[in-house]
């Protein structure tokens, strides 16, 4: 199921913007309790190997009737607690519901084979499952590099070769890389990133390694006529988000005189920068 | 005198570089200008692992080369050089990684058919990234999906020189015995007790533990 | 005996580290479970050394530590490795010249934490040799990070003529418009040094070309 599975304290829910200081009292399994329980599984049939491992059976002994009344329980509370469940666990709730059935039906006289008994399939589901899952957990004990291997290295003091080889990687990679970044900081971030014009970024750049030097800079220093009012603004803003983000300062020695940008002083308060 | 030559122009070969050297690759670095063949390379290189038989760091051959790696008893005081925990992947990334390796080439929706689980893409693009798994060709059929195999890669980073190297796969259980079982599985019914503790396979999952892929 | 001990654990360690080691820091590594005191560990450093003497790597003191390097008669043979192939970067490193390229002015702390992972320090330092990224100042909070951002040779490198000219964010994700804006950019025409080899899909990783970090 989920990729990222992250165990932590439950969050209470808001309501009109109110944080609730507690779950109402009537309200007995905290809803996201049986979240994380059901996220701990791979899917239906890791769940019903819990069940039936749960029970130290082996999976040609499954009292099916047993575990598939387990299964299904656990399957309604989710579905009464309106939690989304993933369609895979309602294509197992009715596959066992059929098992169930023929089961407590008389047996057939006639016509029985096994050919598409739905036990049988159901019983070597589990057992291929089973078999990659005991493969997957070897696998993951086995040294890895990084991990449990080290690599020995040592490099000479200059490599002959300059850094200037390095060949320019294509725009096309350079911004896929850049989308792949901000689509997995989302996913961890839960909120989506506003556009933002490159062209404060970059006159930030500019104006910080004009005055990193030490000499603070005039306003008027930092904008070029030739840009226009468009130019102004775009100055305008990338000295403020520069302010902001605690990486220049804005200081100005008596009433009316120019403002000067400088590199930033320690300050007393932390300010953090934006996109937090 | 010659041979010393090249046993330590290896040797630093091997210690400069960051993947694994194939013999192939040595003898190519070297052939402008050193008259080593291939197996000189060879000999070198066994020369060279003795001489590292009492150090702590060994000469190791893995899928795409030799390498030398630090010996796994010091793997716990080298650990410590980095702060950050190596990445902790999740079940579905292992057992995806495991379908790859032992069923390769496979498709995505064979590996979702098996795991009974209809799959993130994010976890063949973290394998894909990784440089474990890569796109190998497709399967003919309607959608021309693409078919899954381990990269060299994989193998220099589990350590083995070839994939037979891997533990063989669990057995699946005598066809037989599931015959059996399955005529008694309609009669077992709900007296789950009656249930013998036999020939029991590993442990149920430890649901507790929290996975960040 | 012991003294073997601690000579093989620091010779591992030594050799493990991509940074060089200070006494300090190998003491720190060392004390919980040795009790190695400083003047131990330089007279092993000092023991090592020797040891050294017929290898093609040496122990070399250096501004911030102790290192094991390889000997300078041995750099052209080494450096053969870097020429043999056009080496590929590594998604970590395009990522992060795409953070700083998109989100400069930021600090590295930054980049680790969008990109969910922490960087080896290597990243910014190929990123600042090669001319594409500079320090442009600090961030005033604890820790004084360093700011970075693009250089005019990045501009000239990728031919744009500002950053304006590099798809924003929503355009990027729409695949239709991500082709358009790569198209305004010439994407068939890069710089001529752009080896052919780069055209590869960035998730499929040929294993087998160097990977710079």
């Amino acid at each position: 199921m989920s990729e990222f599975i992250e165990v932590q304290a439950p969050k209470l829910p808001k309501i009109q913007g109110q944080q609730m200081d507690k779950l109402p009292d009537d309200l007995y399994i905290p809803p996201h309790a049986l979240e994380v329980f059901l996220e701990a599984f791979e899917g239906p049939l890791d769940l019903l190997l819990y069940l039936i491992r749960k029970q130290n059976l082996n999976i040609l002994d499954i009292p099916l009737l047993k575990i598939t009344q387990q299964y299904m329980e656990y399957i309604s509370l989710m579905s009464t607690l309106k939690l989304e469940l993933a369609a895979e666990y309602l294509v197992m709730a009715a596959l066992l519901a059929e098992i169930k059935s023929r089961l407590l039906l008389p047996k057939p006289v006639e016509g029985e084979e096994d050919g598409d008994d739905p036990r049988m399939t159901l019983v070597r589901r589990l057992q291929e499952y089973e078999r990659f899952k005991t493969a997957s957990e070897n696998l993951d004990q086995m040294p890895r590099v990084g991990r449990d291997l080290f690599l020995a290295q040592a490099r000479p003091e200059r490599i002959a070769t300059p850094a200037q080889t390095l060949p320019v990687p294509q725009i096309r990679e350079l911004i896929e890389a850049f989308r792949d970044a901000m689509e997995r900081a989302e996913m961890f971030t839960h909120h989506s990133i506003a556009r933002e014009p490159l062209s404060v970024r970059e006159r930030m750049s500019r104006i910080l390694a004009l005055i990193s030097g030490g000499k603070p800079a005039a306003f008027h220093e930092l904008c070029d006529p030739v840009e226009g009012r468009l130019g102004v603004v775009v100055c305008l803003l990338a000295v403020l988000e520069l302010v902001k983000g605690a990486m220049a300062d804005l200081t100005q020695e008596k009433p009316f005189a120019p403002l000067l940008i400088a590199v930033a002083r320690a300050r007393q308060a932390v300010v953090e920068g934006e996109g937090k | 005198m010659e041979e010393n030559k090249l046993d330590k122009i290896l040797e630093a070969l091997l210690l400069a570089s960051d993947q694994p050297l194939s013999v192939e690759q040595m003898h190519r670095l070297l052939s402008t200008d050193l008259s080593a063949s291939k197996a000189d390379i060879r000999e070198a290189l066994e020369r060279l692992a003795t001489s590292y038989e009492s150090r702590p760091a060994q000469l190791k051959e893995v899928g795409s080369g030799f390498r030398l790696q630090i010996r796994s008893e010091y793997s716990d005081w080298v650990g410590r050089l980095w702060q950050e925990k190596p990445p902790k992947y999740s079940r579905a990334l292992l057992e995806t990684l495991a379908l790859i390796c032992y069923r390769q080439p496979i498709t995505r929706g064979e590996i979702e058919e098996i795991r009974g689980v209809s799959m993130s893409p994010n976890i063949i693009k973290t394998l894909l990234e990784r440089g474990w798994v890569r796109e190998i060709g497709v399967r003919e059929v309607p959608g021309r999906p693409a078919l899954l195999g381990t990269t060299p890669q994989f193998l220099d980073d589990f350590s083995l020189k070839s994939l037979d190297e891997l533990p063989s796969l669990p057995e699946i259980k005598d066809p037989e015995q599931l015959e059996a079982a399955l005529l008694r599985l309609g009669q077992t019914a709900i007296t789950a007790d009656a249930a013998p503790a036999q020939a029991q396979a590993p442990d149920a999952p430890d649901s507790s533990t929290a996975t960040v892929h």
